[in-house]
């Protein structure tokens, strides 16, 4: 009998007879017999810890990807955590509290929080953050679910630069909003927004109620910002930014250039690469927007003394008060990584974000110059400038170069058609989908395995 | 000046002071940050990126030494409660204890340094993991199949409205409306309306359960589904609940099961036997995966066969042994979207399939991976014989407490309940003023996180306490025995100051809210 | 009954209770341990155990849950003040901040996991780390050789005076003392008997240093040699050094440098080069590995050329090109004692080997190889650069504090000192009956830990304060604020009274120390 | 420039200002110039901590031990220690505070070392234990120390059972205590005591203060405690017991046999292997001797205001008070290990202690049933009984057979002769020595390692 449950028997008894019962069983006097289950769950017995850890780990072992040197990226991204980072996030109190309800004993998160938000806020040069989203693709949907709201229209422009899964997430949960969302296609890896603010783009009649736009955009093409928000000006529409928030240390701040939201992936903050989560979804807006936040905020304030306090505030937008008519559906959220975060942005600092950011940069650059020199391989995006991740054509269909690599020793990146299937989209043709590898190069990356990737992208691109 | 690393006042260990924000302990120049040497040549900012878009400057964020880094968090750990300090007795949240075993798990390099779009020839070990899950959270709910892409319960709601209208489209059936209980969570109507449903309230009877006749009187063929919690939040079970699925079925609608409450049932009595056709289970509740402070969660969807179709996808499948034919759907293989075959031959046993007729992708990868692997691990130390020992022993510590407390709260539906139990600071209030937020208030001075307050709304002065299971008798009797201090407390002369004092052993006292929201501070930069 | 182990209110966070100690929280029956499955045979106790040497019972321990054993701990753990709370200004202790990233080396499965009597075929990294670690203390030592058996300080010193007397008695000679300052720590005056050997003590001149009149009266062939920190327990620089060595050699003594303020010389000047033949270093101390709550540490011992052949063995060695020709010493080989090739030819580079006259053994095994680990990695992460700016920066805080608490505590040497700095009460005492004990009482109620009282002993009313380089200025600012506020409050009407109550706000007030040693309660079970 | 120090260059020259010095060198101007340093410290540079780690990981990796089925023992044993010990005993509150010298702040300590005090010497059957020695050996030096003081007399019998790296550092530290250490030897496996307490044993002529024994001994054999007792009483000396704390869990408490001293090594209390440390010096005794004690102890006392607080206390009996004279120049110690034993001893319990004992006990008398059946491997203690551990004779060198059965996944044991040197000692022949291989069985050891490790067993002594 493996379990975590402290009742000995003698105190089973006594609680029964406490309740006037005779057995376990009449505490499920209410559920009718006839749906009971009769002969227990078809599940095996419990087993001990100690074996359950090993059949993880022999799970874990299972997986080949983690030893391979990481070159992709997609949203997800091989960078530095320290130890000092995972400590401090891994401290119980972070990881076994609830949501801050009794702000008298949770000034821990709460202030966590806060110091995330700020720093956030920062990022995107914008005034409000909020305690986050479940990831990026989760952030996008509640951008675009707030500025159909504020513009009081469901047509929704996108860029095709924005994370393919995103926008398949945003489709699907257009099923249920209503909203129209229109793709705007790229050219020469970037948006090919229509010249003339009257030009049609793609079936949706109706003006854009909201515009997005990637910052750099999937492919790692940086956007022109500023065309964007003269078209969302002149659609009195609201500008969404979804920014790669690493790239952001280096890059113009997407609020100093107009965007009302600016949402992003922000499990490059110290998050573990996880299989894809828990990540972080990043979501900033402008003060205006601030009664229409999903999710939760942390506020600062005072208690009955004065003393500085910090609180979940404006909460009657949230699901709990406003029930059919709140923001968002959204309650549980990503609390503990928002918390990583600020732990990880506190110990890179204001030169040490700008320092990953410049030697990813540095790292995309090498790879770039180096690998124009396989023959048959190509920039997918041409001369687009980019800043931490690209995208290259090879001969032989990505995904087989993706396996071929990995006997290397390297995850040579993400081929396109696994993202945005293999049809392409408005961001890639079919061919170039089959033919795409989106390669990433963080501030982890040495000359050593850069070099070592080249030679081995040169052996698996000879069909 | 900036604020001193060094100083520990804000420990509550030393003092009550309240601690600097990283922004008042930073300096100009101070770093922790360390990165590896990599040899790339140093080309400059200006070299690599046009003009146009770099920034100015670097983005302000705080410089602080490692040491300070350390301390600051340190401190503020210390100012956070937890269920590693005691016990946590939320009502709804199923604050049980959190093996440490998960944290060794969830932290082992073969699943936390996988990247999610690597191809499925190299994450084998994952794919049979969510496999694996899947079957046992089948088995513990009695479906098909499930979805892990739903990030928390709320996403899992909104994921299975989905599926709802997806199953009503494809029979080319408009259906506008979503019934729900007056007890339900707020994230039910919520989801209901980004579903693209309108909510129809269904007001729950004087039993504390879904009123039949307001039930039948709402239902038609414009019902798309119901959204039940059974038991429900105020800890009853729903006795009706054949009479009510046969009801809803019989105008064609579903029944959707929110499963938060879930722990009060494992091994008892499953959703699909009750006659639900969709089940969101919180993996942040029932099945232990810590809270995280707010997050993150896990809410997988489970459905019966008929709507197994619409799932989202691409969903990890344990591959048949016929060449590139998983169970179900469409096999997306390797790389999603390619064959499933591309590793060795042979190698790969598990594989990618998106449903036929999907809904779509929910998660911008797969879901919260990490918090399912902590999931398992608990549901394998369990076993079928354990889960049902969590739910006989969280309904047991709810009732114990709840004939014990009957003398000092009201008990608003007395009756056998589950795995927590309503109570209300109603009379109290009436006799003395102290309202449930005073009870919860002086809690927190008892050494104890204070239950659930004012939900379900359909309870005045709700006091909503769910013990769990890993709460022992000794710890039930030393809540009990605060609760009945409290409330004879507040009988007394000059009960009603001492309890809108409270708490005040505590770093801060009670927070002005009302402030908060009125002159917002979002941001240590927004500071009047 | 037994206690509540899901209240909290023994953290701080929450009250001001004790907590229980785990036998008050047991309760018959309960458990926490999982064993794995092994499919071994369960033959009962007596088909096992002789029945002379079986127990009757069970060794009576606790019985508590997993969820009570974690929340115990943990709040155990929020009463315990650390580094990594705040500032430990503790005098001699060097309580710097220990960084992160040497846990999780010392957690790392190739190095924690390893059996100390697995063959050298199968340790090669762990005898290359102990090699480079060794040699990297040469390096900043100034010494040939060092054995890294000693697990802390005074066993170091104590292994230093065994080869003190191996050395002497290899040259036939017997001497009987071995001089220590009167400054100096306990533990060396305790290890000389400990060595066999006699104190003599050598008093402090005005100025806090060797009284050199003093020391040459007290040298002769008797004596085997001199035990000194330098910088001294003052927190000065020996400035005669080079004489006192001069001095001790002439007479035919050796020089035993306790390493303990090692942290204020590192890459300035280096023992070997002033004279000393024997140095043990703390790691617990200048190379940050952290102190444990009392331990544990680590104390290698680095000698002199003349000195290698009488080190402990057997010790790990870079075998040379020749076969089975170890740098040094008597190749002890794969499993200490046999030859050092049995693993494939060629692939052991390291191996064990005991030197000609090695004093033996001092340690179980190899010493406190995972604490060794942990200084390999800041000393690396440092390099020589590095270490040489701690002890500037080391040296640069103790100065600062000096000078500014100059006017308002005495500093009895009043000259610039090394890594840290002996203020005195002496005349806040005689002012205002406020004592050094209350100053380091009230410095826990401005949120420092205290500095050393009452050491030195040569010092009345001593407050030995070390800040470390990881404090920042604004620490010390904060520091010296709160020190000089104590003053400044003994000073003013009712000021004793109040320094007496300190601390007020830690969940213990001041402890009766008399009481626990007159009414001895070693443990639960001899409570009155 | 890669350090942990928060001073920033203005800060150095503002402080360096404020003490009226021109340079950082001028710190150091009480260091005679002709002994600094000229060029700095003949090391590399600082490294950054991410190559740091990445270079100890490859140490790390270059060892092979770890990846063996563990079977070796000789004190230090492959025991369970589960996550939640480790995540308990890791706290940093416990990790990085100092000696509890002040008791207001360092309560959480205090009492875990209490419990931990209380836990050791239920085991020891004892009523006091101290707050940790350095490990079994200096345990065992402390209490000949301790011995010799109480009885006033300089001669120590050791049994030769008693681990020969105990017995060797007892020889080390005897040099300077000037202890005359007289080894019993063993016959059959246990201490040849002398039949009349005046029989002479070795060429002590001087009757002895001290009598050690091992309960079980190092070969894993169970000594006659009683006899040892009644010997002691004749020469109206102490006795020693250096006892296995887990075996403890099963067995006769030494106490319960008289002892007046109990040592052990606590490393299997949730201590990993480390190759060899930290470990856990256990020390118990008698009330009589409580002012002898060597270390440091914990006791209950009273705050200010009358609650439960713990101090340390009896230090008079310590080296910073009573220095020259002190009962042991012992200062830091092992208490992060104590604390760690206090946690793991909860986490087992009353009964599983006793489980673990058990277990070991089982699985040492299966490897022993199965083991006789190979050909020309005999037991090397012959019928003596065993609990958790066993000695065997191996046809081929033992050395052999470990360096062998590495390379098919075993750690086969200890062979003898790497403990008591080629020559072997009065607990073994220079050919038993050579020849004899000590192994451990623990309760993590399943059936199928059991016979795993038999198989190759079975190849490894074929010559
Ligand atoms: C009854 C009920 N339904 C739904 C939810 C929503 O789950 P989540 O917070 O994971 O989104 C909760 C939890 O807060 C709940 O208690
Ligand atoms: C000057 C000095 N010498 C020796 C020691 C003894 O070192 P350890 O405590 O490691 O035995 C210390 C530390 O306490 C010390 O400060």
């Amino acid at each position: 009998m493996a379990d975590y449950l402290p009742h000995t028997e003698t105190e089973v008894g006594a609680m029964l007879a406490f309740l006037g019962l005779g057995s376990a069983e009449e505490l499920f006097a209410a559920v009718p017999a006839a749906l009971r289950l009769a002969g227990g769950l078809a599940m095996a017995p419990g087993e001990p810890e100690p074996d359950v850890l090993a059949h993880m780990e022999s799970l874990a072992d299972a997986n080949r990807a983690h030893r391979l040197v990481c070159f992709a990226g997609a949203g997800a991204y091989d960078h530095e955590v320290p130890p000092v980072v995972r400590a401090l996030a891994g401290r119980s109190e972070f990881v076994t509290a609830y949501t801050p309800y009794q702000p008298e004993v949770a000034q821990g998160v709460l202030q966590a929080v806060f110091e995330f938000q700020t720093m956030a806020a920062r990022l995107a040069g914008l005034p409000v953050a909020n305690a986050s989203l479940y990831d990026g693709a989760s952030a996008l949907v509640e951008a675009v679910n707030l500025g159909t709201t504020a513009a009081g229209r469901q047509t929704v422009w996108v860029s095709a630069g924005v994370h393919p899964h995103w926008r398949h997430c945003l489709a699907t949960f257009s099923r249920g909003s209503g909203h129209q969302v229109v793709e705007v296609p790229l050219e020469g890896g970037v948006t090919r927004w229509p010249d003339e603010p009257g030009e049609p783009v793609g079936p949706g009649a109706e003006p854009p109620g909201v515009l997005v736009v990637g910052y750099p955009n999937y492919l790692g093409c940086l956007e022109d910002l500023d065309a964007a928000r003269r078209l969302a000006d002149a659609h009195g529409a609201l500008m969404v930014v979804a920014a790669d928030p690493v790239a952001a240390g280096i890059l113009r701040s997407p609020g100093d250039a107009g965007a009302d939201v600016v949402v992003g992936e922000g499990q490059p903050f110290g998050t573990a690469l996880g299989f894809g989560g828990p990540y972080l979804g990043l979501f900033c807006c402008t003060l205006a927007q601030v009664r229409r936040l999903p999710g939760r905020l942390v506020g600062e304030t005072v208690d009955v003394q004065g003393r500085r306090a910090y609180v979940t505030t404006l909460r009657a937008r949230e699901q709990d008060i406003r029930r059919e008519r709140a923001t968002s559906n959204v309650c549980t959220n990503q609390t503990l990584m928002a918390v990583t975060a600020a732990v990880q942005l506190g110990w890179l600092g204001t030169a040490g974000l700008a320092e990953v950011a410049l030697r990813c940069a540095r790292g995309t650059r090498y790879l770039r110059e180096a690998v124009v020199a396989v023959d048959g391989v190509e920039l997918l995006t041409g001369d687009a400038p980019v800043v931490r991740e690209l995208a290259l054509r090879t001969p032989v269909p990505a995904a087989t170069v993706v396996e071929r690599m990995a006997t290397e020793g390297y995850l040579a990146g993400v081929a396109l058609d696994a993202l945005t299937g293999a049809d392409g989209d408005g961001s890639v043709t079919a061919d170039d989908a089959a033919h795409g590898l989106l390669v990433a190069v963080t501030e982890r990356r040495t000359r050593a395995e850069l070099d070592g990737y080249v030679a081995a992208l040169d052996k698996a691109v000879r069909s | 000046m900036s604020a001193a690393g060094g100083r520990a006042l804000s420990a509550p260990l030393m003092g009550r002071d309240g601690e600097p924000t990283l922004f008042e302990l930073s300096e100009p120049g101070r770093s922790s940050w360390q990165l590896r040497t990599t040899g790339v040549p140093d080309w400059s900012e200006d070299e690599l990126i046009p003009s146009g878009h770099r920034r100015t400057g670097p983005v302000p964020l705080a410089e602080v030494s490692e040491r300070d880094l350390v301390a600051h968090f340190t401190r503020l750990s210390h100012r956070q409660f937890s269920v590693d300090l005691g016990a946590y007795p939320l009502g709804s949240c199923t604050m049980k204890y959190n093996p440490k075993v998960c944290d060794t798990v969830a932290a082992l390099p073969g699943l936390a340094g996988v990247h999610p779009a690597a191809p499925a020839s190299t994450v084998q070990g994952w794919l049979a993991l969510v496999v694996e899950l899947e079957e046992a959270l089948c088995a513990v709910t009695g479906m098909a199949a499930a979805t892990f892409q739903p990030a928390a319960g709320a996403a899992g709601e909104l994921t299975g409205l989905l599926l709802m209208r997806a199953y009503h489209e494809s029979r080319r059936e408009t259906r506008r409306r979503v019934l729900i209980p007056d007890s339900a969570h707020g994230t039910n109507p919520a989801s209901v309306t980004l579903g693209g449903f309108q909510v129809t309230t269904v007001p729950s009877d004087a039993r504390g359960c879904v009123d039949m006749e307001a039930l039948r009187a709402a239902l038609d063929t414009d019902v798309a589904g119901i959204m039940l919690t059974n038991p429900n939040t105020l800890g009853l079970f729903e006795e009706d609940i054949a009479a009510i699925a046969d009801a809803v079925h019989e105008v064609g609608g579903l029944l959707y099961y929110d499963g938060a409450n879930l722990n009060a049932i494992l091994g008892v009595v499953r959703p699909g036997d009750m006659g639900f056709d969709i089940v969101h289970l919180n993996l942040h509740k029932t099945f232990a995966t810590p809270h995280g402070g707010g997050g993150p969660g896990a809410g997988p969807v489970a459905v019966s066969e008929r709507l197994v179709d619409f799932l989202p996808g691409p969903r990890p499948v344990r591959l048949g042994t016929g060449e590139g034919s998983p169970e179900g759907g469409r096999p997306d293989g390797a790389g999603e979207g390619r064959p499933a075959h591309a590793g060795p031959p042979g190698a790969a046993r598990y594989g990618w399939a998106t449903p036929a007729r999907s809904i779509g992708r929910v998660h911008s990868w797969h879901g919260n991976a990490l918090v399912l692997a902590r999931a398992l691990t608990y549901i394998r130390v369990h076993g079928g014989d354990g889960l049902r020992r969590v739910a006989e022993r969280a309904v047991l510590n709810a009732n114990w407490l709840r004939v014990r407390l009957a003398g000092s709260y009201d008990v608003p539906f007395d009756r056998p309940c589950m795995h927590e139990v309503v109570l209300a600071a109603a009379s109290l209030k009436r006799r003395t003023g102290v309202r449930a937020l005073d009870v919860a208030k002086r809690l927190l001075e008892e050494g104890f996180h204070a239950p659930t307050v004012y939900f379900p709304l359909v309870v005045d002065e709700a006091l909503m306490v769910e013990p769990t299971e890993t709460e022992s008798l000794q710890t039930l009797e030393a809540l009990a025995t605060a609760f009945e201090r409290i409330a004879a407390e507040a009988d007394e002369e000059g009960g009603l100051e001492a309890a809108h004092a409270a708490p005040r052993t505590t770093p801060v006292g009670r927070v002005d809210e009302a402030r908060a929201a009125r002159t917002l501070v979002p941001t240590y930069d927004a500071r009047p």
